[in-house]
């Protein structure tokens, strides 16, 4: 039965967050951007919300949720929402995924009292990367598998102790858990990104690295590596939604306060219009994107859903952070005002296929 | 609780109104073509569904079990592209029937609520801006009658209904400004002229007309208390309405391109990132994203009416949102399919164009997409006559 | 030397083409379009403008001119300016491709007094058709060829006396002059379409064609397909770039006029925007056709800007139409107006690769 | 005769720039990771181009060779992303010195001649919107000097030249309206604090400062009888090269696209239609097709300039157009390209970032997209103050 109404609780939740967002998340937005580094206090403060952990419980589990989290997080900074959704995809691949010894590892690095940085890793350092053609191997070897190939772009790399890699086994794709510090595998210094810059995003090389049997995520029977990326497609759609969320209440008091020959920039048609268009593909990709989570909270297939959601989200999260720096005219370009920064983390959220989880 | 999934009722009405426009298909294409049809072809219901429930007259009975009575006749409306009318439309598109069992009294229930009634807003010089009308009435009280003079076009099926309410200016009492007048118009009435059908792009089936008033006299009970605002005011509720029959065309045409390009051995694949996916493929599931995406913001619309009912005004964003992103959504994805289709869509052996053609009135009607902005737009700012 | 000035001959050609269009195409356009069929006596005029003609002697042949008149002609009705680049493709073929015998053949058809009509058939009746997918075949046959296959949106096509069919032919393309009475050569009835309403489009079948040895265009050598497909994508967004100055000059004193909410349309920026932007894309179209069709005429390889030229043209005239229709309202939907005409022949033209020349 | 060839001069000109940004190009990301540059690193002529001959140097001796000066030049910006600057810019972007060149009295020459002058046009809250403007100016008659207050912005290079040429409001006498006025200012004078220079998204090679005037005297011969239109009259030539120099940069992306595609083992083929690409090459051919389509846009004024004059305004239309065209498609462009090369597109290891973010200034200064469609569409209907 249709229902847009969210629960109590998620109200609450998201009301939570949404404060924490404007008080701890967004003031830090433009310092970590120019660092190209996330604040740990910050992160930590993060984590003691138990926004990830409470996901990793039986009864806590729930992607609709999730997401609604990330939007909210990502209205104060897309950089933290992809950071947490990193860590985020990692864990709940595990929870939804793993085998029992496989969760109870990740339990006990839940305990930590910090934020844990863990990431998927399923780019490829190429260009025009398809997610459809993984050139990363695993074959089967003794009494496990090793692992031949580089990844790209994996968030936080250099402080993951574990990475969730997605790779071309036997006929199709496995993933399997491979440690930071396992013999052969080499995390490069951050390249700098242009945007979500505080991620450090890293390349990983995995040179012939030895896997025991039991880190192939789920065991000998595999896992739906399909249902990871869905995962993502949606989580990443939150995050874009939280980014357009954030121009549109940027842009609209600017415009109605800003004053040109005469007339608030909100009276000129050309300008309203497009506002109106940006609150419009707001809500569109809001309403596709709890579809979506929906979808994958519900046990159903959400493989098309995910796919269209992360599209048009990508598609008008581009456009709107592109209007909504044209408005602000010589302020959206210099670092005085947030939409220069925005402009650059919408066009690397909505290329970054594979980086976070719901 | 965030819920998409339909009941069971939901489901079987969507299923009734999708077979029996499947139903009406082998009569779309000669129907299109027919750009006049004096008198309405269709009273009452054709053979080809006389044996079948009228899903909306369920609608009207079932809807307790379904998501919610305006949510489950917008997913009706989404499902089909009503190539055809196999049933009179009747009372469901007679607005102004509808303005006058709102706004009328017992005394013009009594005098008129037989009638179906058309609604004349739409001036040829003035479309539906309230200031340029030019349609006039004066009070005549010697004879107790109102007379009035103007021109109405873009009447819906006006042609067969029994007459219209009608939107004019009355002038005012001793000299004072004029004021917005709503009146029953009956047809038959001398000074009543009806104009010739009016030749369309497409919506071929959906009759459209007008007429003249050439010293037009009315009896003052003919003069309901419904001013602008209020005639409106269910405007709320039908533009959701007109996004989610341009998004059912559209639904047709899109499952038509999916089947064509299968047939051309050209797969849908959604696992693949768009670098891995041809033109054709890429441009396709575009399209279907800008469906899905309307298809969220109509559902949307139509549970804030549920919740607070279809006269309130807390939902008239949404509306405005539906109409908005539906109705450009519909001009993008046939204009988009029929390009992905190539040449041989161009053709009327197949519907594809048609829907091309029907759904563009979409962004134009119940208020354009530029209307729909400006709305969202005073919403947004807090403003009130700002923007126009 | 970088220079956009018209010589005064073209001035005075284009001129003259204009205030024909002007006086004698345009009003027509409306019941031709009803009628679903071309007026034979404005084609006939037409005909006798030599516009045709004069580019199949040597020193006529001009592909920048038949550019500029082509534009002019579809300022007045896509569909005759579509006409005559159908004609005038087959004819440019010959002359620009073709044998000795096969142009004078040609020279003979073109003494006729009135119009001729002669066709490119090159499309094929599948949905996502591929120009570069043709499944009409030709294999060497005794003296000759023989042709099976099937042609689709074939311009006037019943009343063709013959068409320049596109085949392949071992491991390439050849196109083929195929008389209409030929046996095998099957002319369907006119699909009635959406756009371009009086060209009559047809499906032409080829079953089994036998062909001469003297009929295959440019002799036993072949001839440059290529160039033929680079010619029509040129000629068509000269078309479309008429259509579109037709959609602009169509809309200004119409939003000029109309007053809602107390002021002209044209007065609104979201109104005056767009119209600013169908004069930025009809010139843009413009300045490219030109050089598309000054690299056809200085014989440079024009594939690469003929295929740019086209798809610009494509995406912009699509849009143009859809706009001027939009800010006609309830007018730009009714039959009165020539906008939803200009709608569905934009539409048409814009899919339909392969069916015009300069 | 429609000619698009290029002479051998326009050629040997456009090979001289492409080889200096080539050669600058290793300098490139040093320069654009440095946020702030005080004083300007580059005086003179860098070692790296030092025995090479200044192309636009060379241009002015040899344009009679050219398609014409201001085509080459076009043509030449056209041709080089300036990825880096290579040589001192010193007068060519000091179009304050312009201005002075232009409308100085001999004396004000004299005495003013020797400085390169930025411009000072954009107020923090007014941009430059003169009615919004609010540095003044006060006339001293006891010391026949000037006083100046306010702040200006978003000045080019102010930080290396010698003072600014600044529009401000001037009191009327006796209490008249105020009228614009333009004045040489001269660093070091007491009251003229320069502001730090501005972190920007792009182009960070291009220096952008302000400042502030703080009881700031100037003498009388400061002020330039040059009012603000004529200040902005030579925008007529500026606006087609601010698209040339964005769609320079454009150009390098999508040779660098093609170039990794290629390896890729995308290959792009020019004689397929849309059904036979796939979504790579079809999106690109799409943005090759603005770029092509923006060029011709700018040369078509360029033309006019090179025929009429740069002081004509007979090409002003075409100047905003050429401006409107090549801004968008840089937006277009640069996003686009970005999307398709993928994640590692986002590297500072290449410069296809770089070039996203700088090309984006193009459609917001001298004259905004929105201001040059104010100017088309007033051209359109023939209008003079309307629209704004």
């Amino acid at each position: 039965m249709i229902d847009f109404e969210l629960t109590e609780d998620q109200k609450a939740v998201c009301e939570m967050v949404r404060d924490f967002t404007a008080n701890e998340v967004a003031p830090l937005a433009r310092s970590q951007d120019t660092a190209g580094e996330l604040d740990s206090a910050l992160m930590d403060a993060i984590w003691q919300l138990e926004i990830v952990q409470s996901q990793c419980e039986p009864d806590g589990r729930s992607a609709f949720l999730a997401g609604l989290v990330l939007e909210e997080l990502a209205a104060g900074d897309a950089s933290v929402a992809t950071a947490v959704a990193s860590t985020m995809a990692y864990c709940l691949a595990i929870t939804d995924h793993g085998t029992s010894d496989q969760r109870q590892a990740l339990q006990e690095s839940l305990k930590a009292p910090g934020f844990q940085a863990l990431s998927l890793a399923v780019m490829e350092p190429s260009f025009g990367f398809s997610i459809g053609g993984l050139k990363t191997e695993a074959v089967a070897s003794g009494a496990g598998f090793r692992l031949q190939g580089a990844k790209s772009m994996v968030p936080l790399a250099s402080r993951c102790r574990s990475f969730l890699v997605v790779a071309r086994y036997q006929e199709g794709e496995a993933a399997f858990i491979v440690p930071a510090d396992a013999a052969g595998v080499l995390v490069r210094e951050p390249c700098q990104t242009v945007g979500l810059r505080p991620l450090e995003l890293s390349e990983v090389v995995f040179d012939n690295v030895g896997i025991p049997q039991g880190a192939m995520l789920g065991g000998s029977n595999g896992s739906n590596i399909q249902s990871i990326i869905d995962a993502s497609r949606t989580a990443q759609a939150c995050i874009m939604t939280g980014l357009s969320a954030a121009v549109l209440n940027h842009v609209v008091p600017y415009v109605k306060e800003r004053i040109v020959h005469g007339t608030p920039l909100a009276q000129k048609q050309s300008v309203a219009f497009r506002v109106a268009d940006i609150r419009i593909d707001t809500e569109a990709m809001r309403w596709m994107n709890w579809r979506s989570a929906w979808e994958i909270e519900t046990g159903q297939n959400p493989t098309r859903l995910s796919a269209l959601s992360y599209s048009f989200a990508g598609e008008k999260t581009m456009k709107i952070a592109d209007e909504g720096l044209q408005m602000f005219g010589g302020h959206g370009f210099v670092q005085e005002h947030p939409l220069e920064m925005w402009y650059r983390n919408a066009r690397a959220i909505s290329v970054l296929e594979g980086v976070a989880g719901i | 609780m965030v819920d998409f999934s339909l009941t069971e009722t939901d489901k079987k009405l969507i299923d009734l109104v999708r077979e029996e426009n499947e139903i009406g298909r082998a009569f779309a294409r000669e129907l299109d073509r027919t750009m006049e049809i004096e008198p309405s072809r269709l009273r009452g219901v054709h053979p080809a569904v006389a044996d079948r429930e009228d899903p909306f007259e369920l609608l009207e009975g079932v809807h307790e079990e379904t998501s919610g009575l305006v949510i489950a006749e917008a997913l009706m409306f989404m499902a089909s592209a009503q190539d055809v009318e196999l049933r009179d439309v009747g009372g469901h598109e007679a607005f102004g029937s509808m303005v006058l069992r709102n706004f009328g009294t017992d005394v013009q229930k009594e005098k008129y609520g037989h009638l179906n009634l058309a609604i004349g807003i739409t001036e040829p010089d003035a479309g539906s801006d309230p200031g340029a009308m030019r349609s006039y009435a004066r009070y005549d009280q010697e004879t107790d009658e109102y007379v009035l003079n103007g021109e109405k076009i873009f009447i819906s099926f006006f042609n067969k209904f029994d007459g219209a309410v009608a939107l004019v200016k009355v002038a005012g009492k001793d000299g004072s400004r004029p004021e917005f007048g709503t009146f029953v118009l009956v047809k038959g009435a001398p000074g009543l002229i009806e104009s010739p059908q009016m030749r369309k792009l497409g919506v071929r089936k959906h009759e459209l007309s007008g007429f003249v008033m050439q010293d037009l006299r009315v009896p003052a009970v003919a003069r309901l208390d419904a001013d602008f605002g209020k005639t409106l005011s269910n405007f709320n509720h039908n533009r959701p309405i007109v996004s989610a029959v341009a998004l059912a065309s559209c639904r047709s045409l899109l499952d038509f391109t999916r089947d064509k390009l299968k047939a051309a051995g050209v797969e849908l694949d959604y696992t693949q990132g768009t670098s891995g996916r041809s033109a054709l493929v890429d441009r396709f599931i575009r399209l279907e994203s800008l469906w899905e995406a309307s298809w969220g913001t109509v559902m949307r619309a139509k549970w804030l009416e549920h919740k607070q009912g279809m006269y309130s005004n807390g939902y008239r964003t949404e509306a405005s949102i539906a109409k908005a992103m539906g109705a450009k959504a519909a001009r993008d994805i046939t204009q988009g399919c029929l390009e992905i289709l190539g040449p041989e869509s161009l053709s009327e052996e197949y519907l594809a164009e048609k829907w091309f053609r029907d759904v563009r009135i979409a962004d134009i009607y119940e208020g354009a997409g530029e209307i729909q902005r400006v709305l969202i737009a005073r919403d947004i700012f807090g403003y009130k006559k700002e923007l126009s």
